[in-house]
């Protein structure tokens, strides 16, 4: 990729960070509910102590001033303080993220796991058993109600057969320095195996629940671009080429068919980063989704801001990491 | 030569819109007929629910409190799906909930596929500035989470009814604008819209005489598809508290209200679970179908 | 060909179509290079009222692009276009909307010409309701009259596109275009996408119409037979230039260009008795993005000297009413 | 029963024998009979023209040559052999090594022949692996590597150590057509099927690639068969020629011959719908009609309905017949003319 | 083995910094780590921790004698000088890197806080106000040289206290580990046992969602869990290894009326009200028996708590004819207004209203948007809101002045009685206990008659407890204290 390629991306990164700042700003002025209300909630506070925080909060400037710091901030990578951890909201983001990283890295190699294979053997098998199955399959997982599923979940595997935790990400028997903060491979690099299949058993009904609709939905894509592909000229013609049937499925086809898994998994994903809030309350997990929303529901707005401009950033960079690959998978696009 | 093998030997005197085909071909599959069907049956729920409903979904009695399906011990007949923690009808609240669901689902679809389709069509054709402005709307709302850009919108604007199906078009329409724009720049690059250019067809003709029938139907299976993403929207804004405004039943918030009584009452919540699955299987397995019969190159 | 003297139809001097490549606003922003594709270079020609000129070259040397710029279906870059002694190339929308009665375009894809979703009728109708030629009642009979000209029946008013043939296909094309009584048509490669035996219908049905409705017809296409047949003069394309025009017996018995020669001498001939010279060609086709200099033929001309690398040549009478754009072409 | 016994004297036995072959394709409309009946043989370093409109089972006659019908396409009838060999019954791994090594292929269109996501290299190098038995068994790959710049040597294209390891996209569509040709030609094949190789080029290009063929053809000594709907192209590169119309062969012959004196009123149609340049003021004579629908047609000749010497008789089945050395054609009124 | 506690919590510490937050819930946390001057037994009752006693030398000033051989977690010993620092960091506008601590408040008009010698420290106010000694508790003290070693932003992540334990690790949003401070001087003297703690490690893991938090317990995952569901008691009961326990709570539930608007300006309307709701019946079927019935605002456990006030009994039928006579014998229509988590029982009590002829429509709103909706200076629009307001200090001062006098934070139901209003402010700088408790006796009943809100009730803390778990008993303070809890 050319550093030319490179400052175009950047540059249609800050149009949508500015609209993305704009609306956030305006969504979060426009809500009603005070901060320092809030803060102060039913204990002893007078008026003057209500002025002094909301000074310390720099609520007590006009709207526009407080975006223009807003901006000029961010653009330092400062973020102000959490109205609430009164720390800086960077601080405070940068410790629950991992966990949402990790929960939805997770997801996704779950979903990548379950649906290429399954969306192959659908397409190769077509109209058979398999085909049907995983066509049922897709069908259930993207109309789960992925909060319900989640609780049945828990019944199921962490009540009733007690072979999974209920909720949290590690046990606290695992203490294991971060290098990655992510539990399951700090553990595997701190040498704890024990601690990472502890990790491992929290992870799973989480990755599940947030799997299963993603695998669905790209199950269903692979299928079909793996039919596309399976009728397509340069499949004939290694066949005509007496290649073995496992080189033209696993080298020819699947190459050119998961091209469009690619672009899906990655749209996916974005959605899956912002939208697993209901999952991590479902499962206890400290990410930062769960964060964001009690944020908004107290009225956090740097929090809020940031997270969203994070959303935004990791949305953007989610497309071009799926721009590399598909130069990976197709050499015609070039960035 | 495809194109030689759909045309019958004998050409059928009467006229077969494509439209007309397509229609033909949803109709002779049995599957999607009966998910039709299927939701049908819903949406007749949900406008006869006054009649059917063998209760008043609103009148509490703390005697019945979370009284278990007739089937179970200590259930009656009249209940039969068992009463929630205030003790009122789980089955009637079922009932009167598909009104919300599938109005929530049907307004938000409507409006969004109207706006997104005007938009994605003039993105698409016109070019230029316009379809700048409007991809970078699309691009600045597609990286805002969903769920965080609806829950700040309820927050702003207050629950209910109306502010939900705004909170849900706001994002919503991008999605078939996208689809829209995407195809109007295949479509525009057809010699058909040349040809219209050629004997002087306006703009406007053009856009939406020329070119929107032809993208309707990926149109029409998007939107459906998406209308099951909005019902599970929806829910998922309930379950998180900020849904509609009871006493309305909504099944998500249903659900919600449920989950603390799972490990022993289950049915306040599980029936409800299953209520949204069943529809939203029903309208996905529909779409499916309405894909097939209306984009054969999909079908397989 | 008496009509020497007759004013031309149509008159395009220095025509020019550049498609700015790499130039949308993200591409700017990413300081991607802006690619100029000449697609059509500084082209001039005329056509005279009734008499057909083909244009032939290959795939991709910018005949449909020069079709689409002289009817401003796309807009030129540079040059100018009369039509019927008046200068159409800034003619506002809506006049040159008016002016579309008088020419037509039949394309080359008798599938994606026509909009699937219409009927025969308000295919063939459109045209006649757009410029309020005729009123609602009187539209139906008017298509039915042109469709039968075409070869068509009445029965087929309201059948879909794809309840016909390629051919027949082909043959609605046509009567929407002609349904105005346009006097110039475009036919942009109205045959190749048929197959051989119904190519040959659709000619015919071409040529009869022209006898009948005194039309004039800029004829694209890639095979020199069709064209050969079809025209009174030929047009040769290369890269967006014209490198040699003139009458079609003279451009295909003696060309003076040597691509001309080459793509004559390649066209695979069923009467082999006829012994052919070969103007082998060497190399591939150059890319318009970044045309040779010089002569943009020299990379595989086999007659090219030192000159043809740096001097462009001009369109010059070369005698006999040819023009070539060739240094050696005359001198021979 | 009519077979040309003539022929066969003077011929050695034939490389590729198709009898009686029928392929159909189940569709939404109903049967589809692609091939209906055809019978064809090739002879040993010999070039077959096959031509016919499009639609009328060109490809998919090789195609069943070569076992490659598409789903969900099956042939129902009759039998190919080639070199001894039955084609209809052979197992999957019987097939694979038969492919690409004694029977090869080109498609139409090379750009979507060739695989985009891999490389040239990997390509060609990918047949050698699999079927040259006299790679060395240590460093295999260079040896392949090696053989298969050779290859792209032979068709011509230029610094082939260079250009090998670009993709397709990065050629020209000639060069695409060549390196298909080279991925084809790689292991030997003693039978070439050119599946209309140059429909999608340019005549000057066309003429480039048919020359290269036909070169190859004679260094190697195979039997090719050239698929084109274009008797200009049949008539400059090939020995013998089978016309079909609608799923039949109707006319087959040595090509002057056929050419210079059309038996078949289709073949003669054909001929004369093609304009000259030798002489433009020939008219063309448009065959009137349109080739008919492959369902449900029965036994009877296809081409009745636009023939103009058409009798009661015609609507019959009629069989391939003899009409003189190493000719034969599908029309009763050569039998008259016969007797 | 090392015995280890789990404790199952519904919310994450905002900060460890004791200064730096006004939430309850940290609070709870903060408090294993960290000790303050003074602290409540089980009882309630103020009794001294890090001060070895106290004493009010006049109404402005109170001298705390500062327990000697304490030392934090780091080693150091504590002295005066931290005390003073850590209530100056308090008190002083700006004193934490600039910010102002948001508790300032919470220890009241202190003017200045001065050592007098190593061993005292004094408080000196800028006006009377009784409640200071009810109030220190929870404000804990830091170690003057680690806060300035670590800077206030450093004190939100690293700890250096004196309580029972240190902490080991704060993985955020999901657990704080915690382990036994092995120099611990013991704790308040007044509160036996004193002594290290019992176990070796003390843990919150965070588990906001009911289900799953009560999932936890019965899976053995966690031995404490904090509001347990009244629904799952029996659960927990019925499991071999489990068991509830419970504490009067602090938080006093009720609806406010909108006092300064139709129909609610008229008492009668609001009395019926009070009159329409069953409140036995909800106590009973859904917090199953878990809270008791309260006829004004103070908890039975607070100071100054009027026993004898009269309750409404549920009559319907009076309710209606009260409507009637004010004008309303149709009834009225009106909307209550209500957070999320509220809805149940909000929906139980308008429909018990609707019954009645106040037919109330819910309205579940968001809590910010509703307490901004509901704030004293707002548009006074609502008619009804189902709120409540938590008493921590078990102090009047605390939740009756807020909550009642004209124009106060928590006023949302604009209520205004001139009368009670004067007995508020006489209360507030009155010295005499005996005569503190009379004052707010009064206002409480002149409240009553009022009926500015429809009265509820007072939930008890539900705590659910593993059968190993011993030595602990759950507060009334709803702190958890895990000092004194042992585990098998
Ligand atoms: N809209 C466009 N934008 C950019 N480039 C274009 C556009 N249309 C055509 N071109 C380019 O202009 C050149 C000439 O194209 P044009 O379609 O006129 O060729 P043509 O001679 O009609 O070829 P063909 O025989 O394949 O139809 C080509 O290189 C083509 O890629
Ligand atoms: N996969 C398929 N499904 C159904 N029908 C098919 C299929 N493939 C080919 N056919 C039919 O078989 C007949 C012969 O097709 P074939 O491809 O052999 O024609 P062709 O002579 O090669 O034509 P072309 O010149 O267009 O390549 C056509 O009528 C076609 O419609
Ligand atoms: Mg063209
Ligand atoms: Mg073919």
């Amino acid at each position: 990729m050319k550093p030319l390629a490179l400052i175009g991306r950047i540059a249609q990164l800050l149009p949508v960070l500015l609209g993305v700042s704009v609306i956030v700003f305006v969504m979060m002025a426009l809500t009603p509910g005070d901060p320092v209300e809030i803060m102060l909630a039913d204990q002893q506070a007078t008026a003057e102590q209500a002025q002094v925080l909301r000074h310390d909060m720099g609520l007590d400037r006009p709207a526009l001033e407080r975006f223009g710091i807003f901006l000029g901030n961010a653009l330092t990578g400062n973020f102000g303080l959490s109205f609430f951890h009164r720390r800086p909201v960077f601080d405070v983001i940068a410790e629950r993220l991992p966990a949402t990283i990790e929960l939805t890295l997770a997801a996704l190699l779950l979903a990548l796991a379950i649906s290429i294979p399954l969306g192959v053997a659908a397409a190769v098998k077509k109209n058979r058993l398999v085909d049907r199955l995983a066509a049922i399959g897709s069908l259930f997982g993207v109309s789960l109600p992925g909060f319900w599923f989640g609780i049945i979940l828990i019944i199921l595997f962490a009540v009733q057969m007690r072979w999974l935790p209920v909720s949290g990400r590690m046990d606290f028997a695992c203490e294991v320095a971060p290098i990655t903060r992510l539990m399951t491979i700090d553990s595997l690099l701190r040498g704890r195996p024990d601690c990472f299949a502890d990790a491992l058993s929290h992870l799973i009904l989480p990755a599940l629940t947030l799997a299963l609709p993603m695998a669905a939905v790209l199950t269903r894509v692979q299928r079909a671009a793996m039919l596309e592909v399976l009728r397509s000229d340069y499949i004939v013609f290694a066949q005509a080429k007496g290649l073995s049937r496992r080189r033209i499925l696993w080298r020819h086809a699947l190459k050119n068919a998961l091209v469009p898994t690619v672009t899906v998994a990655a749209i996916e994903t974005g959605s899956l980063l912002g939208g697993n809030m209901v999952v991590e309350t479902v499962f206890g997990w400290p990410g930062l989704g769960r964060l964001v929303v009690e944020s908004i529901f107290v009225r956090n707005y740097p929090l809020v801001q940031a997270a969203v401009l994070l959303y935004a950033v990791t949305y953007v960079l989610l497309n071009f990491v799926a721009d590399i690959l598909y130069t990976l998978l197709n050499p015609r696009v070039r960035l | 030569m495809s194109a030689a093998i759909q045309a019958p030997a004998t050409l059928p005197e009467q006229a077969e819109t494509p439209t007309w085909q397509s229609v033909k071909r949803f109709s002779s599959d049995g599957f999607s007929v009966a998910a039709a069907i299927a939701v049908l049956i819903f949406v007749l729920l949900a406008i006869l629910a006054p009649w059917i409903a063998p209760h008043d979904p609103y009148e509490t009695d703390l005697l019945r409190r979370l009284q278990p399906p007739a089937w179970m011990e200590g259930g009656e007949w009249s209940y039969v799906l068992g009463c929630d923690a205030l003790g009122r009808d789980i089955l009637s609240r079922i009932i009167y909930g598909s009104q919300v669901s599938i109005t929530i689902g049907l307004a938000v679809v409507l409006i969004a596929t109207a706006i997104g389709t005007v938009l994605g069509l003039a993105a698409g054709y016109m070019r230029g500035w316009v379809d700048i402005a409007i991809s970078r709307v699309v691009d600045i709302l597609l990286g805002f989470p969903y769920l965080i850009f609806a829950i700040a919108l309820m927050a702003m604007m207050g629950p209910g009814l109306q502010n939900i199906i705004l909170a849900l078009v706001y994002k919503e329409w991008v999605v078939p604008a996208r689809v829209v724009r995407g195809e109007v720049l295949a479509a525009r690059e057809m010699e058909y819209v040349e040809a219209a250019r050629a004997i002087g067809a306006p703009r406007l003709h053009i856009m939406f005489r020329e070119i929107l029938p032809n993208i309707l139907s990926p149109v029409i299976v998007v939107s459906t598809i998406r209308m099951a993403h909005v019902i599970i929207l929806e829910a998922s804004l309930s379950f998180l508290g900020i849904g509609v405004q009871p006493p309305t039943a909504s099944w998500g918030s249903m659900v919600a209200d449920g989950r603390g009584f799972i490990l022993d009452a289950w049915w306040v919540s599980t029936f409800p679970g299953i209520a949204i699955l069943i529809l939203v299987l029903s309208i996905n397995v529909a779409s499916q179908g309405l894909r097939d019969a209306f984009d054969p190159k999909f079908s397989d | 060909m008496n009509d020497a003297q007759s004013p031309p139809l149509l008159e395009v001097r220095d025509l020019e179509k550049v498609y700015h490549l790499n130039s949308g606003f993200m591409q700017r922003l990413a300081r991607q290079p802006a690619l100029d594709l000449r697609a059509v270079d500084k082209v001039s020609f005329s056509v005279r009222a009734g008499e057909t000129l083909g244009l032939i070259g290959e795939s991709g040397c910018g005949k449909s692009t020069l079709a689409r710029t002289v009817l401003r279906l796309h807009e030129p870059t540079a040059g100018s276009i009369s039509f019927e002694g008046s200068d159409i190339t800034k003619l506002p929308h809506r006049e040159m909307t008016a002016l579309r009665r008088r020419m037509q375009i039949i394309f080359q894809d008798p599938y994606a010409s026509l909009n699937p979703r219409k009927s025969v009728e308000d295919i063939v109708g459109l045209p006649l309701s757009l410029h309020g030629i005729a009123r609602r009642g009187e539209i139906r009979d008017r298509v039915v009259v042109m469709l039968e000209s075409v070869g068509l029946k009445s029965a087929h008013l309201g059948r879909y596109p794809h309840q016909f043939s390629g051919g027949q296909r082909q043959r609605i094309g046509i009567a929407r275009a002609l349904i105005l009584n346009p006097s110039f048509v475009v036919c942009d490669e109205p045959v190749s996408a048929l197959d051989v035996s119904i190519q040959a219908q659709i000619i015919a049905l071409l040529g009869s119409l022209k006898r009948e409705l005194g039309l004039t017809y800029l004829f694209i296409s890639h095979d020199i037979g069709v064209i050969g047949h079809v025209s009174d003069r030929i047009a040769v394309m290369y890269l967006g230039d014209i490198v040699e025009i003139g009458p079609s017996r003279d451009v295909l018995r003696s060309p003076k260009h040597p691509y001309t020669k080459a793509l004559l001498s390649a066209v695979p001939q069923i009467d082999s008795g006829v012994k052919r010279d070969r103007v082998k060609l060497t190399g591939d086709l150059p890319s318009p993005l970044a045309p040779p200099p010089g002569c943009k033929f020299h990379t595989r001309c086999p007659f090219a000297i030192e000159r043809c690398r740096h001097e462009v040549p001009a369109l010059r009478d070369v005698g006999g009413g040819m023009k070539a754009a060739c240094h050696l072409a005359g001198a021979s | 029963m009519l077979l040309t016994r003539s022929s066969v004297i003077e011929m050695p036995e034939p490389l590729l024998s198709i009898r009686n072959l029928k392929t159909c394709f189940p569709t939404r409309a109903g049967l589809v009979t692609a091939v209906d009946g055809v019978d064809l043989d090739l002879y040993p370093g010999e070039c077959l023209g096959i031509v016919g409109e499009s639609g009328s089972g060109k490809s998919v006659t090789f195609a069943s040559v070569i076992g490659l019908v598409r789903s969900p396409g099956y042939i129902a009838d009759g039998s190919i052999r080639f070199d001894g060999i039955d084609l209809r019954h052979l197992e999957a791994e019987q097939w694979r090594r038969l492919r690409g090594r004694d029977i090869a292929m080109t498609m139409q269109d090379a750009l979507t022949a060739l695989n985009p996501a891999l490389t040239v290299a990997e390509q060609i190098e990918e047949v050698l692996l699999a079927h040259a038995s006299d790679l060395p068994r240590k460093g295999r790959q260079e040896a392949a590597r090696c053989r298969s710049i050779e290859m792209l040597r032979l068709v011509g294209i230029p610094a082939p150590d260079k250009r090998i390891d670009d993709y397709p996209h990065q050629f020209s569509g000639g060069m695409r057509q060549r390196i298909m040709i080279a991925i084809a030609l790689s292991c030997r094949p003693k039978l070439l099927i050119a599946d209309e190789p140059t429909t999608a080029l340019d005549v000057t290009i066309q003429a480039q690639v048919l020359d290269l063929i036909g070169d190859l053809r004679r260094e190697l000594g195979m039997s090719v068969v050239l698929i084109t709907h274009d008797l200009g192209v049949v008539a400059e590169h090939t020995d013998r020629v089978a016309v079909m119309y609608a799923g039949q062969v109707v006319e087959t012959g040595p090509t002057h011959e056929l050419i210079s004196l059309p038996k078949h009123p289709y073949t003669r149609g054909l001929i004369g719908l093609i304009p000259r340049l030798s002489d433009l003021d020939a008219p063309i004579k448009p065959i009137e009609g349109q080739v008919p629908e492959l369902i449900g047609l029965g036994g009877i000749c296809r081409f009745h309905d636009r023939c103009d010497e058409r009798m009661p008789r015609c609507r019959s089945d009629i069989p391939m017949i003899a009409a003189g050395p190493n000719r034969q054609v599908r029309c009763i009124r050569v039998e008259e003319s016969l007797s | 083995a090392a015995s280890e506690i789990r404790v199952g919590f519904t919310l994450d510490a905002l900060t460890l910094d004791p200064a730096n937050h006004r939430k309850r819930e940290t609070e709870t946390i903060i408090r294993n780590i960290y000790d303050g001057l003074l602290t409540r037994d089980a009882k309630m009752k103020v009794v001294p921790e890090l001060a070895e006693s106290w004493k009010q030398v006049d109404p402005l000033t109170y001298d705390f004698t500062v327990r000697q051989g304490v030392t934090f977690h780091d080693g150091s010993p504590m002295t005066a000088d931290d005390i003073v620092f850590t209530f100056e960091r308090l008190t002083k506008d700006g004193a934490m890197d600039g910010q102002t601590s948001p508790r300032k408040d919470l220890v009241g008009p202190v003017k200045s806080i001065t050592k007098v010698d190593d061993r005292t420290v004094r408080f000196t106010l800028s006006e009377p106000w009784p409640i200071l000694p009810a109030m220190l508790p929870f404000q804990e003290v830091v170690s003057k040289a680690f806060t300035e070693k670590v800077g206030s932003q450093g004190l939100a992540t690293k700890t250096n206290g004196t309580g029972p334990f240190k902490l080991v690790e704060w993985r955020k949003g999901d657990s704080i580990i915690m382990e036994r401070f092995d120099g611990y001087y013991g704790g308040a003297t007044d509160i036996p046992p004193v002594g290290k703690a019992c176990v070796d490690r003390a843990i919150f893991r965070i588990i906001p969602e009911n289900a799953s938090r009560v999932a936890a317990l019965l899976a053995g995952e966690v031995d404490i869990i904090n509001e347990l569901p009244p629904f799952d008691m029996k659960k927990v009961e019925a499991n071999s290894n489990t068991k509830v326990m419970k504490a009067n709570g602090t938080r006093t539930f009720f609806v406010a009326l909108n006092n300064a608007k139709k129909p609610f300006d008229d008492p009668r309307v609001r009395q019926a009200a009070n009159m329409a709701v069953n409140k036995a019946l909800i106590i009973d079927k859904v917090l199953l028996g878990t809270a008791v019935p309260l006829n004004g605002v103070m908890s039975p456990d607070a100071f100054g708590y009027n026993p004898d006030l009269p309750a409404y009994g549920f009559d319907p039928e009076r309710a209606k004819k009260l409507l009637a006579e004010a004008g309303y014998p149709n009834g009225v229509d009106v909307t209550i207004d209500a957070e999320g988590a509220f809805k149940e029982m909000t929906e139980a009590v308008a429909s018990m209203l609707t019954k009645a002829g106040i037919r109330a429509k819910v309205n579940v709103g968001e809590g910010s948007t509703l307490r901004a909706k509901w704030a004293p200076k707002g548009e006074k629009t609502g008619d009804m809101y189902f709120t409540s307001w938590g008493n921590g200090s078990l102090d009047p001062a605390d939740i009756f002045v807020p909550t009642l006098k004209t124009g106060d934070r928590g006023n949302s139901a604009f209520y205004s009685n001139k009368e009670v209003d004067a007995l508020l402010d006489a209360a507030n700088v009155e010295l005499d206990p005996a005569k503190r408790v009379d004052l707010y006796k009064k206002a409480q009943v002149i409240v009553n008659k009022d009926a500015p809100w429809i009265f509820l009730w007072l939930p008890q803390d539900i705590y659910g407890v593993s059968k190993r778990v011993s030595g602990w008993e759950p507060s009334a303070d709803s702190k958890i204290n895990l000092h004194d809890a042992c585990v098998k």
